[in-house]
């Protein structure tokens, strides 16, 4: 529970959410029907699914490694707007970490990293009805819940569940950024993709990390 | 999943299928890297020559593999279908086609194609000192502008950007001054969609929105998306005045103007419709004033089998009706050559 | 009536208004008679060259109006949608482009287009004394060919047959040896093509024929008609042998032979699918052993908004590869030109 | 009844068959959609709302001028197969009775010239599964009915009749000529569009010129 997290932990979780994003496919490009060009499932598939094929090939000495690893991949397998933003967040994510303790503290400084990198590409605000509108709301509870004394499972599972009421969130929101802002006023009622998928792989963490 | 009316076989290689018969089909035009995806104006990097790349999800054919060739694209790096392609790949052929004049990059405005043509465009100047300048169209009237959104759609005004700033860089212009031209293009030209019906992006296997028997959207762009409106079936005659109207009314067309008229299928339509729609075009310019140019009519940008139309309208001085008139010899637009 | 997925006004006005849509877009290759429905290349009559005039029931655009021009034909008749032209508009024609050396009739092998032709000279010749000859073209292996019915329908090799046989006309070859030549042309070359939909004629308000979602229509031909054979939706690789397969079966091609391929689309299957089809029919034709010299992939003849494609082969030697790479330069198709 | 038929009463005949052909229209268009080209109903419409726009703006001296201008107003407005064969039956049918006078024979023998005239155009034989199917039985039983003694409208009903029957028959028939020839064996079970057309013209006949 509270040991230190290796390597392979951060493997697994990765090779968890490839399993989750693969059985959300169909979900996920529905979402992205309704306000968007059908595709979010098929990218993050394809994403996840190249990172497993590393992950099967090549031996990872560190966490950063890994997880930049995962980063360069979806830059380079996923295009579209998701690829460069988990792309980015996973890049900024290792980097973060590297020669760093895995402590909740050093991941919950990592996770605003990462999510910095998706703000430095997407430029999104709260309420633009993207993924952002999960992330935020996940790294304040993420950061309350160390504060508040919680171990890496602990503060990741407050995370999902902050995730998850972002996400919800979006749903009467009038899209301002990514593909539904095409749609003004018709983009209401509708769940963001992208806050979807953040969320599934926040609940992927945390199963994984626990 | 349900049954695709598409000629296919696995839906995940459509995109690399598509290009091997598109190299079949074009051998004097074009080579391909298959690998990443990228189609080559066979003779590239030409010397000399400011070296012009686009590309794109795919799914828009001829748009853009169809507009690599003289007097156009260097080369055109497709994604998966309605997806952008990665920095990899525009770092790829940014590299090639550099003949030491310098890269332009033509950019739909996308949130995922701005992006990921920014972080190739900052890998490639890091990595080999290629000198990139970009260019991003948004001339979508559909959408809303503003400065708290991801802005208007580069639609219709890519295609003529990229055969207008192509006899630009064959006439060798450097690259400030091709992308300064390609940034006035863009500022000239507006566009406006509509659909009859949906399309099917093949991985996701079903079309991406539902349309009754006598319905259509209005303010469509070219990744299936549903439009600004639903609006019952209407005449070819009301549906002209639905898409010139906002194209007319936004900047920056006034009476005595003279354009470029693009009449463009959204891929499922059939030209004879589009000749039709043109001829409605046509007497709504007429009565306002402005002056047709030089006409295109036809399937350029699509949606995959997405019946519906667009039109754009670019206004154009004498110059540019002269790099318009300019050889060109691509796979899907070819003149005086 | 039921509703129509399509960009029309009145459906009895289909076809003026598309003309007018055409002539609007090309006015430096066409000029149209709007009374008879005549495109006419700009400049004919072209003094001692034979004139070459084609025709045929509307719904197959670029066919037959976006072939008039440079090195194609002088004049195209435009009958009602799928319904043969009149006599009155080939005798008009006729005597339009006769420029003394005579008129070829080009002809695709239907009864009423054949009946109507056939009228059209008879009276051309006894009016104006114009000499006038007929070439029939007859290149669907899906019709079994028989002195006891109406013969096989002239389809893609007609595209072909009015390149070659234009640049031909262009040399200033005489009368007969042109007629020769196309009957040389119609003779090796064979076409089959499938659809995935059906299509609506606008005055008929509904679809020609039902097809479930799980089928398609294999031997049909250019107006809508229902094919030989209704079979389960199949993957590109299936549709291309079952397309490929009676075609090269069929006299005359064997092993070491050169053609020019023709993949073409029915109207409303987008260009992606099409490359991705050519890229199938080819590594049938390497299987085979034949070579090709030239190819075509694009809708050219087509059946309305019907998703589907068409697959032509055409034996060539030297001097038709020849006549395909002269100048071409009309609505549809064009080059070095 | 058994009068001498006038100009006004072939006009009638053509004008009633307008009004029938624009009544049966989308019913021919059907028939045609499943064994040819859905164009039928609106081919026969188009020629013969042509045939009464002659007939309002000219006044014919005799039948076979009356008749001629039908044919030439079908071949010009037609196309398709049905406008040279319907066109040229006129054409001749009328030129069979210049300077005749109109009794069964001469209409007989008028018939019997203008369906020579669809032999020559289209070569049909009997059983191809097109509209002879329906005029050679109809001749047949016209020739009959006026050796039997009967007068126009009882040779004309019999015609009709005979139509009728052979248009029934192009049922179970496999086309050999006409679009519906490229379906093969697919075209039978269904019936001709023109023995459908040719028995409206005939029951027309049989009507108005009785
Ligand atoms: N500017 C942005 N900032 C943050 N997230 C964004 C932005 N634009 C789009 N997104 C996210 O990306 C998701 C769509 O991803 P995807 O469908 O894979 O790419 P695309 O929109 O290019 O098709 C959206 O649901 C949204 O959450
Ligand atoms: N060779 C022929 N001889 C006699 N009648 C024919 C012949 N070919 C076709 N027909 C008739 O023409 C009818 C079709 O007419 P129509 O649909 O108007 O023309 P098209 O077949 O050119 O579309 C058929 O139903 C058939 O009765
Ligand atoms: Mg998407
Ligand atoms: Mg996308
Ligand atoms: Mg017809
Ligand atoms: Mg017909």
């Amino acid at each position: 529970m509270g040991e230190q997290k290796t390597v392979e932990d951060f493997a697994n979780w990765l090779r968890d959410l490839a399993v989750t994003l693969h059985e959300n496919a169909a979900y996920l490009t529905e979402l992205d029907s309704a306000i968007g060009d059908a595709d979010h499932g098929t990218n993050m598939d394809r994403g996840f699914t190249a990172i497993v094929a590393v992950l099967d090939e090549t031996t990872f000495e560190s966490v950063d490694e890994l997880l930049k690893k995962a980063g360069m991949t979806l830059v380079s397998k996923v295009g579209g707007a998701s690829g460069p933003l988990y792309g980015t967040f996973f890049l900024r994510f290792g980097t973060a970490l590297a020669g760093a303790e895995i402590t909740p503290a050093s991941v919950g400084a990592a996770l605003k990293a990462g999510i910095g990198g998706i703000l430095t590409r997407g430029k999104p605000e709260l309420g633009d009805k993207t993924m952002y509108d999960a992330w935020a709301p996940a790294l304040e509870a993420y950061d309350g819940a160390v504060a508040g004394g919680s171990d890496l499972g602990g503060a990741l599972a407050a995370a999902a569940e902050a995730a998850a009421k972002g996400r919800d969130a979006t749903i009467p929101l009038v899209a301002r950024k990514g593909r539904a802002s095409y749609l003004g006023e018709r983009s209401a009622g509708h769940q963001d993709p992208g806050a979807t998928s953040t969320t599934l792989l926040l609940e992927s963490a945390a199963r994984t990390l626990a | 999943m349900g049954f695709m009316k598409k000629l296919i076989n696995d839906p995940a290689d459509v995109v690399s299928e598509a290009l091997r018969g598109m190299e079949a089909a074009h051998p004097d035009h074009i080579r391909v890297d298959h690998e990443n995806r990228i189609v080559y104006r066979k003779d590239a990097p030409k010397a000399g020559k400011v070296g012009l790349i686009s590309g794109g999800g795919s799914g828009h054919e001829p748009m853009h593999g169809g507009f690599v060739g003289l007097g156009m694209l260097d080369a055109a790096c497709a994604g998966e279908v309605f997806t952008s392609p990665v920095p990899d790949q525009m770092m790829a052929a940014t590299k090639e086609v550099d003949a030491g004049a310098g890269v332009l990059h033509i950019v739909k405005n996308y949130t995922g194609d701005v992006m990921n043509f920014e972080m190739a465009a900052e890998l490639a100047a890091a990595e080999a000192g290629t000198e990139v300048l970009s260019v991003v169209t948004d001339d979508d009237v559909a959408v809303q502008d503003s400065l708290y959104t991801a802005g208007r759609r580069g639609v219709g005004v890519t295609v003529l950007l990229e055969k207008l700033v192509g006899a630009a860089a064959e006439e060798g212009r450097p690259l400030q001054e091709i992308a300064d031209l390609a940034k006035r293009i863009n500022d000239n030209g507006r566009s406006m969609g509509m659909a009859l019906t949906s399309c099917t992006v093949p991985a996701a296997g079903k079309p991406t929105f539902e349309l009754a028997e006598n319905e259509m959207e209005v303010g469509i762009g070219i990744h299936g998306e549903p439009g600004r409106q639903r609006l019952p079936l209407a005449p070819a005659k009301d549906i002209a005045a639905l898409l010139v109207d906002p194209v007319v009314g936004d900047l920056p067309y006034q009476q005595g103007d003279t354009v470029i008229a693009f009449m463009n299928g959204m891929g499922g339509t059939p030209l004879i419709e589009l000749y039709l729609m043109y001829n409605e075009v046509r007497q709504l310019l007429d009565r306002a004033g402005i002056t047709v140019a030089r006409s295109l009519v036809g399937n350029y940008i699509t949606s995959l089998e997405m019946a519906g139309c667009s039109v754009t309208l670019l206004k154009v001085d004498d110059e540019l009706v002269r790099l318009w008139d300019a050889p060109v010899n691509t796979p899907g637009l070819r003149w005086r050559a």
